[in-house]
């Protein structure tokens, strides 16, 4: 394991990241993306409420390391007021920027970016 | 940082140094310069504690002093032993068997003599990570001049079957290295049970400090060996260079102080990893990697299903420190190909700790570490994705 | 014993460790453990101190930190540039070119490349001890991959013309190793103007401890070199196994009071041996081994006409700690290979004394020193054969 | 050169050495017996005046290691009030346990054997 030296604002994300867990039961349409693998590294779940187009809340849940999780959160609590076709412009370069991001883990932000992408497009109805 | 000190559970990449060491390297490094290869009386004085030394470390190990030649650590005893001898007896034949499960200065050596024209066999232990005698008899071949197996792995802590192999080595007059690096001054360790011609150990795994270590060479008969190094003759020509007064003085107390400690650490450090164990089985789906027993006391390999590593790490910072695979090679973010030999995969791997105890190790520290690490692996889990505990198994 | 304490002069073979670098030392061995290539937070602090050390050990060279390579000591860095270059190049040359008077290090791994089937040019420098480079610029042939030649000679201090040298081998595209042991700490050192490839250095001549050296590797061109010992890629892959922290932080202290002393050590010890030899030249027929200048600062290697090597040392014993012949050979009985390439004869090179000045020595102590030779000597001599003046030089 | 360590014998033997120097003028025949040279590692002479066949003293100057310096004084010492026919008669073994001589040594006390030899057999008139 690379000994990483993590940023102040990935430290703060992973310890308490918002937007982590289920949706609760609401009013609106229930929408889930996701994208990743553990064999990838990355496996990230989105999960959002969309009412009249834009996302009402938005949740993740991701198995990878701290960037995958801090970024996740990150996503997920951008996407909360956005319309929901925006889920497809996830800016993976900003991303990367706030987040200290180091050059090798840039593969797992782009599942990142996919499973937030299918939540917009491919978006499946929630359980 | 507030709260209690982190608990170190990390004895099988480095312990720390006995304070009782410290001390004597520290008197050692302020009195008067010598070079144990100077004949005045520094160079003499030096020397008498170097040889001091030897006697200190070759007992740890059942040797006789002339046996012991002093290195920088067990990376450079494996490399003295494996290459030095296949090379040595390259004209004799050119077939090696080692394992899948070594250290990597054992198992880039191999790969080395490939490299050389030798050809290796590379033994697979089973799930319990055992490499046993009957694997190497089937293994070995008229041409084999070497077998290279470690005494206990440092990753698992599983002991291999090395009395047997070496009586299967002698009976064929073929060579036999043991990395013990991670058994010396942890369960008795004698050159004469294990059947080694060859045995390679390191200070800082025993309460002595890091660059310095020990190759045993057995006197009779006396295994030929082609040195690494060239110069001024030191170790008897095996292994040149300014001998540091320091460092085996340091490493020989610490030898001294194992072997004294060793009756009563062995059944406590052994219990505290059993402690530790069951405060862990408390969460589903937590395996040992690699058999329970037999085993050195102090090392637990825990796979946790469904967490990711990485994770696990920083979830633990300041809290616990330990290994994700083995520290010699977590320079890499590879997952470790111990585990991967045990038949995980390399998520699975990734989601597996080494935790290893020793000798300033106590039960409260256990039960903190053991808390804090129910308390990180229920966070994880319950953030990953429906299913993870099933996928990464 | 009484009487003042015996007059340290074997600075040459190793140097007193400065009580800041013990101190430095023994508190990192009372510190937590921590494997420099470990990820928890006493392996980050580890590597932090390692890295720090090798800035340090870089700056006294005027090298880049990343340039550094950590070995047990110059016999191993020495090995590692002459021995890793040479098989790195098998394929485009089997020539290398030293001379006689390297140190073993560098010596025996020439020799071990002749048996390899490489051939070697071993250059006689002139009585004064000095390789020219008219005599590398004659030797160098189109299948020469490597010329290995000392900075400054451990028994004389005679210095060498390197900076031509690493003009002409960078001229023809040819690697230079040069063996700074004597020089690194003792008069500027820096890698660009000796033109150098590869550097090897050790702490223990310098105040650092000995066990822990340094080969620098020029980053740009790189010369591809093929490692000594394999295992846990440490050290960019040249120097596997665990790192030991206090011996680099050592290290790196010693090489910062070094380069910070250096002004004002260099002509201070010049002056004092200087003083030494005026005083040893109230004596018939004594003579300096190698030429007075350009050296360094604390070694003088003189010839005593008439006397024996052992029963001089016996005579100065508890009074003055000198070598005959370089320390690091002093356990064979042979004389210098040194001296006797400087066309010195058996029983001559026997009856020279390296006196080895440094950091610590006093001008009262030179004089003690200048004392007990002078009588040594007187009664060597008067015990001795009439004619022995004559016949013993 | 090896790192040997003397003997409290040889170490006094060498410090003070008895019997070293020249011969004082005196009554009787002058003998001087030599062996060695600086290249085999010992060079040793002996001086004896001799009266009515017996030696009445004896001193030695040597150029050598501690061991030769030693034996070639025991032997000056021994030599006195001997006939000096027994100047042959030197026993290199005696003399090794005595200074416990490290085996390597051997062929120098020898040469302190072959120099008193010299004195009884082929004895030349000292100057
Ligand atoms: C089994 C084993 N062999 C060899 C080594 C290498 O030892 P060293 O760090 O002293 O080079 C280690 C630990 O690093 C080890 O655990
Ligand atoms: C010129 C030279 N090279 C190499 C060495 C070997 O250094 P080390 O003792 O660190 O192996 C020495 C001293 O011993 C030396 O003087």
């Amino acid at each position: 394991m690379s000994p990483t030296d993590y940023s102040p604002r990935v430290r703060a994300l992973f310890a308490g990241p918002p937007c982590a867990g289920h949706l609760p039961e609401g009013p609106g349409e229930r929408r889930r993306g996701e994208a990743g693998s553990p064999e990838q590294g990355a496996w990230v779940v989105f999960e959002a409420r969309v009412v009249a187009g834009r996302v009402g809340e938005a949740v993740f849940r991701a198995w990878g390391c701290p960037h995958v999780i801090a970024a996740s959160a990150l996503v997920a609590e951008w996407l909360g007021g956005r319309p929901i076709g925006e889920a497809a412009d996830v800016d993976v370069q900003a991303l990367a920027a706030e987040l200290d991001l180091p050059p090798a883990k840039l593969g797992r932000l782009l599942i990142v970016q996919d499973a937030a992408a299918s939540l917009a497009s491919l978006g499946v109805p929630g359980r | 940082m507030s709260g209690p000190a982190s608990v170190y559970l990390d004895y099988a990449a480095t312990a720390p140094v006995d304070p009782r060491v410290a001390e004597v390297m520290a008197e050692c490094l302020r009195g008067p310069a010598g070079n144990p290869s100077s004949v005045h009386p520094g160079g003499r004085r030096a020397r008498a504690r170097v040889e001091r030394a030897r006697a200190q470390v070759a007992a740890l190990v059942s040797a006789a002093p002339a046996a012991i030649v002093f290195t920088s650590g067990a990376t450079e005893s494996d490399n003295l032993g494996v290459l030095g001898a296949a090379r040595a007896a390259r004209d004799r034949g050119r077939h090696v068997v080692t394992s899948r499960t070594e250290h990597r200065a054992v198992l880039d050596a191999c790969r080395r003599l490939e490299r050389e024209g030798f050809e290796v066999t590379w033994l697979r232990p089973g799930v319990d990570g055992r490499v046993l005698a009957e694997q190497v008899a089937e293994a070995l071949r008229p041409d084999t001049v070497l077998v290279a197996l470690m005494h206990a792995n440092n990753e698992t802590g599983v002991v291999n079957e090395i009395p047997e192999i070496g009586r299967l080595c002698r009976g064929r007059g073929v060579l036999l290295h043991v990395d013990a690096a991670q058994t010396a001054g942890r369960i008795p360790v004698d050159v004469e049970t294990l059947g080694a011609d060859l045995v390679a150990f390191t200070a800082h795994k025993l309460g002595g400090p890091a660059g310095i270590g020990a190759l045993y060479v057995r006197r009779e008969p006396r295994p030929a060996l082609d040195p690494l190094l060239f110069g001024g003759g030191q170790e008897g020509g095996l292994r040149p260079g300014t001998l540091a007064t320091h460092q085996p003085v340091g490493f020989g107390l610490a030898c001294e102080i194992a072997a004294a400690a060793l009756p009563v650490e062995e059944p406590r450090v052994r219990a505290l990893r059993e402690r530790l164990w069951s405060r862990l089985a408390v969460l589903d789906r937590v395996e040992r990697n690699g058999a329970a027993e037999p085993s050195v006391p102090g090392i637990l390999n825990v796979f946790f299903a469904g967490v990711e590593g990485e994770s696990l790490l920083l979830e633990l910072e300041g809290i616990v420190e330990a290994s994700s695979g083995s520290a010699c090679s977590s320079a890499r973010a590879e997952p470790s190909y111990v585990l991967r030999a045990l038949g995980r995969s390399d998520a699975a791997a990734q989601a597996s700790l080494r935790l290893s105890l020793g000798r300033f190790t106590t039960a409260e520290e256990v039960d903190r570490a053991a808390a804090a690490l129910v308390a990180a692996v229920r966070r994880l889990r319950a953030l990953a994705p429906e299913g993870a505990m099933e996928r990464v198994a």
